[in-house]
Order: structure tokens, then C-alpha cells, then sequence
């Protein structure tokens, strides 16, 4: 067996209608579809779901597939006029959500208890 | 002054679009790169070669190339298939322009914004080769520079 | 059951070891390897590569090939060169023996100890070429052992 | 410039006739020219050194270069009758040096302090 997407490890925890996801390792080619997958058969299972935040502490890596991933979800969730957080973001992915005009469509908050707490 | 240059080939499989960028890293790490510029190194290597696995060889795995130099201070990367070729390059560098709707369309922007220099030459049906260079900032102040 | 390759080349640097062993250890991690199985494959890449710098080409920078393979759940790794070659198979073999005075002469007892097959093949003149492989033991009671 | 060695780090202390190495990084076929290097210069700026202690709790990997380098260091001690002593051993370094012979020349303490008391 080759570890396929060894390198990308997600946490889910629901809480009512919002949907944390913890982002670790790598999103890429490779790992992004495991990414979609998890989120959209967790916002299937729980058609509530108007807000999916992503914990990027220990995201180590983003190229433009993962851009593309994360850009997906949002279009998920905006469908059921819902909103996309990021929290944790370190310096370098910063960067590349300016570039890619993701920060139009997603907030980022400095702590998972402010991105909990906007309406 | 030391030179130096890896060559590498491998499948266009997804999983050794990591792999590249592990390697373009370490050999990148010889010269004297601040950890912001390796990270635009990391992004820009992971462009190219995912444009192989996903545009080049679409229905099938094909070779990629990757092909780095040391030299004058300098990184450069090649990255080449052949695959099936890019149609319009002016197009294709457009930003937010794909030919796949699930993508950004922003490969080449990146690749551009983040090396000192892009280029891309491409034939339809034999493939494209893009090439990449990059100076570490500390090292454009002391010697001359390379342009 | 998915299979991989990589096929680098590089001149005989002191500072490739190094890389190689960077190299090897991303593409050996595809692999169900353990930590400690991780760092065999490492020292023994690190006798090989240190080999063709010192011995291969004693008093010129001459190329060296490594070629990675993954199949069966198993990974080889042929390091190559064209260098001057060994004279005596079995003399290099043994523990101890080095023509370096300075050297330990355990480069090819570590490279056998450590994989689970090592093969050289030699001419004088001509170069060497090394071939080592080893299969993950948590893979080997999972299924057929491949040798 | 190409950083050639810069994944090998030493520290050098001497205490009277004590001189403990901290060996941060890798030793092996391009590293180990510095290490010898640098041991032996501090050994021939002080004659009264006949003890050589290597801390290797950062030593991250060492080949048989590496052994090579640390056996020389073993017999320029050894002609002033002085001693060579490891502490911190990781254990993939202990397979190493028992495999290599190393550890009939060498003793391996397990702190620093019981290193420093051996006579
Ligand atoms: N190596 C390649 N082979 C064939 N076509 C390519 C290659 N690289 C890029 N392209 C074409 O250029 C377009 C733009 O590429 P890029 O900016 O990387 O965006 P994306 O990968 O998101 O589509 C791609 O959609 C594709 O049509
Ligand atoms: N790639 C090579 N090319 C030429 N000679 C080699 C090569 N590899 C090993 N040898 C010969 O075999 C001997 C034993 O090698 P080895 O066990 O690795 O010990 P060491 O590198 O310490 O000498 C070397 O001293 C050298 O003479």
C-alpha cells in the first residue's frame, strides 16, 4: 500500500450549525480531494450546517489546487446562505488568499472563539 | 564559485507533486534563501508539475522532467512534459482562466509572482516546458546581479 | 496496487549526499516503512551516494544515477556511476577493508546489514552499479513475500 | 555562495583538560571535514586536553564518515592517553556505533555530569 494523501489530516466537530474543520498537513493536488469528500458528506449529513470554519494552525502547505478546495466549500455553503471563517492563518497562507481573492468571499478572525461568536 | 543541478524524472501521479516539492526545496536550501522565498519556491514548483499531472497527461500517466541548476547564485527550474501542449499562452497566463471549471486558473500567476522569472514554451501535442528563475534577496546586494 | 519511480542524476558533490538522502527518505515514506527503517534506508543511500564521490571519481566531479523504483511493495534503489570501478568484489566486501587508510571500509557491510538484498555490480574503468532493496516488515506478514 | 556544510553545528567547551563537543546536525562525508577540523585545532591550542567528550543529543545522522571522523578523533586523544566519551545517545546512533566497533574504544555515559566525573 503507498500512502496515498498521508500528508493532510482533518479534525471535524459539529457544534448545531456550525462545522469546524482542523486543517493539518498539506493541501494539494493530491490531498484536496480528501478534503472536499470529508466536508461535503458532513454538510450533507447535516443540512444545518450554515457555517464551516477552517482551523489553518497547523496547515503547512496551500498551492492553488487547495485554493481551489477551499473556494469550493465556500461556494457549498453559500447555497444555503452560509458563511466561510478561517482562523490561525500563519503568515505565509495569508499571502495567497489576498492573491486568489479568497479573502472577498471568506472572513479570517484571530481566535476560534471570535470566528464562533459572528453572526 | 560552486554549481551544482539535479536532474529528476518520475510518473505524473499526484502523490509526487509533494515529492517535488521536497526535493526542489532541499536542493533550493543550498543557497542562501530566506524560509519566505523557499515557501514561494514550494508554491511555484507545485504549480508547475501539477499542470503536468492535470493538463498534460489528462487520460493517462506521462513523464515529467524536472531539471534544476545552481549557478551564479541562481536557481533555475525546468519543468517539462510532453504532453498535449498549451494552445494559447497568452491565454492560459490570463488570471482565473482554466480549461477546467473545478480550477483557479491562477498556476501561472502564482508561478510568475512568486520567481524572479517565468517562461513557458509550449507546442500543441509535444508538450511544454516551463522555465523558472529565482535569486535569494540577500544575494542580488552583494554580487552583481544576473539579468 | 500502485507503483512509482524516480530517476535522478547528479554530479558528485559532497554536498548531493546530503540530498540524496532527503531524496530517498520522501520516496521511500510512500512505503509502510517505520522510523527506524527510515533511517537504514538512509545510511545505506548515504555508503552509496559517499561512495561514487570518494571512490568512483577519486580526483574529478564526475555523475551519479540514483534510480528509485516502488513495486510489489517494495522499494529498490540502484545507485550508478562511471567511474574507476572496483577491482576486487570480494576484497571491497569484506569489513574493515578500505583502499582510503582514512575510511572505515563499512560503507558496503552497513549497505548489506541495513537493506534486505545488496548487489554490485563492477568494471574496472568502466563504473559500478549498486542495487539495494528492502520491503517494509509491517508489509511483509500482510502479504506475499516477494522474494 | 553555496552553503556547504551548514547541517552541521558544533559547540566546543573546555574545562581544564575536558573538552565536551555539542554535535548539532548531520556528520557525515561533507560535515565531517569541519568536525575534524575543529577538534583538532582546539586539541593542538591545548596539550593538556585528555578528555574528549561528544554530546549527541542533536546529532540528527551519522554514516560511516562520520564514524571514520569520530574514530580519528579517538586516536589523536588516545596518544595522550586521554579518553573519548559519548552522552545523549540516540539510539539509532548506538546501533551504529556497536555495529562499527566504536564502542570498544569509546564509553558511553548517560548524562553529561557522570561523563565529566569518569576517571
Ligand atoms: N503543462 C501543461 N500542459 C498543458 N496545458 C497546460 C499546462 N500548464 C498549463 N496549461 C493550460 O493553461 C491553463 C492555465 O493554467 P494555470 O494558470 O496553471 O491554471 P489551472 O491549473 O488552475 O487551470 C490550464 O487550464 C491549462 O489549459
Ligand atoms: N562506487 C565505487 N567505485 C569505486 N570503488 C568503490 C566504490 N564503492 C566502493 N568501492 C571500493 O570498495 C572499498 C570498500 O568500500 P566501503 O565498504 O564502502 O568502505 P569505504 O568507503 O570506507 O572505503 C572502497 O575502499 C573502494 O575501494
Amino acid at each position: 500500500m503507498i500512502r496515498g494523501d498521508s500528508s493532510l489530516k482533518l479534525e471535524l466537530k459539529r457544534n448545531g450549525r456550525v462545522l469546524t474543520v482542523q486543517v493539518s498537513g498539506e493541501l494539494d493536488l493530491s490531498t484536496s480531494p480528501t478534503f472536499r469528500n470529508r466536508i461535503e458528506e458532513e454538510l450533507g449529513h447535516n443540512q444545518e450546517i450554515n457555517h464551516l470554519i477552517l482551523d489553518l494552525k497547523e496547515t503547512s502547505f496551500v498551492d492553488s489546487s487547495g485554493l481551489g478546495a477551499i473556494l469550493g466549500r465556500y461556494k457549498s455553503i453559500a447555497q444555503r446562505n452560509g458563511k466561510l471563517t478561517a482562523v490561525n492563518v500563519p503568515p505565509h497562507l495569508q499571502r495567497l488568499f489576498e492573491l486568489s481573492g479568497l479573502l472577498k468571499v471568506m472572513t479570517i478572525c484571530s481566535s476560534l472563539e471570535e470566528a464562533q461568536n459572528i453572526e | 564559485m560552486k554549481e551544482n543541478y539535479l536532474n529528476i524524472s518520475f510518473p505524473s501521479l499526484p502523490d509526487n507533486v509533494s515529492l517535488s516539492r521536497v526535493i526542489v526545496a532541499s536542493f533550493a536550501a543550498q543557497l542562501d534563501f530566506t524560509l519566505n522565498e523557499l515557501e514561494e519556491i514550494r508554491v511555484a514548483t507545485s504549480e508547475a508539475v501539477s499542470n503536468c499531472v492535470i493538463h498534460a497527461y489528462p487520460d493517462h500517466v506521462g513523464e515529467v522532467r524536472l531539471e534544476l541548476k545552481i549557478k551564479d547564485d541562481t536557481l533555475m527550474i525546468e519543468v517539462i512534459d510532453e504532453g498535449c501542449g498549451i494552445q494559447d499562452l497568452d491565454l492560459a497566463k490570463t488570471p482565473a482562466y482554466s480549461t477546467d471549471p473545478e480550477r483557479m486558473g491562477l498556476g501561472l500567476v502564482f508561478m510568475e509572482s512568486f520567481m524572479d522569472e517565468m517562461t513557458i514554451e509550449s507546442q500543441p501535442n509535444q508538450g511544454t516546458k516551463v522555465l523558472m528563475v529565482k535569486k535569494p534577496e540577500r544575494s542580488k546586494n552583494s554580487s552583481h546581479d544576473c539579468q
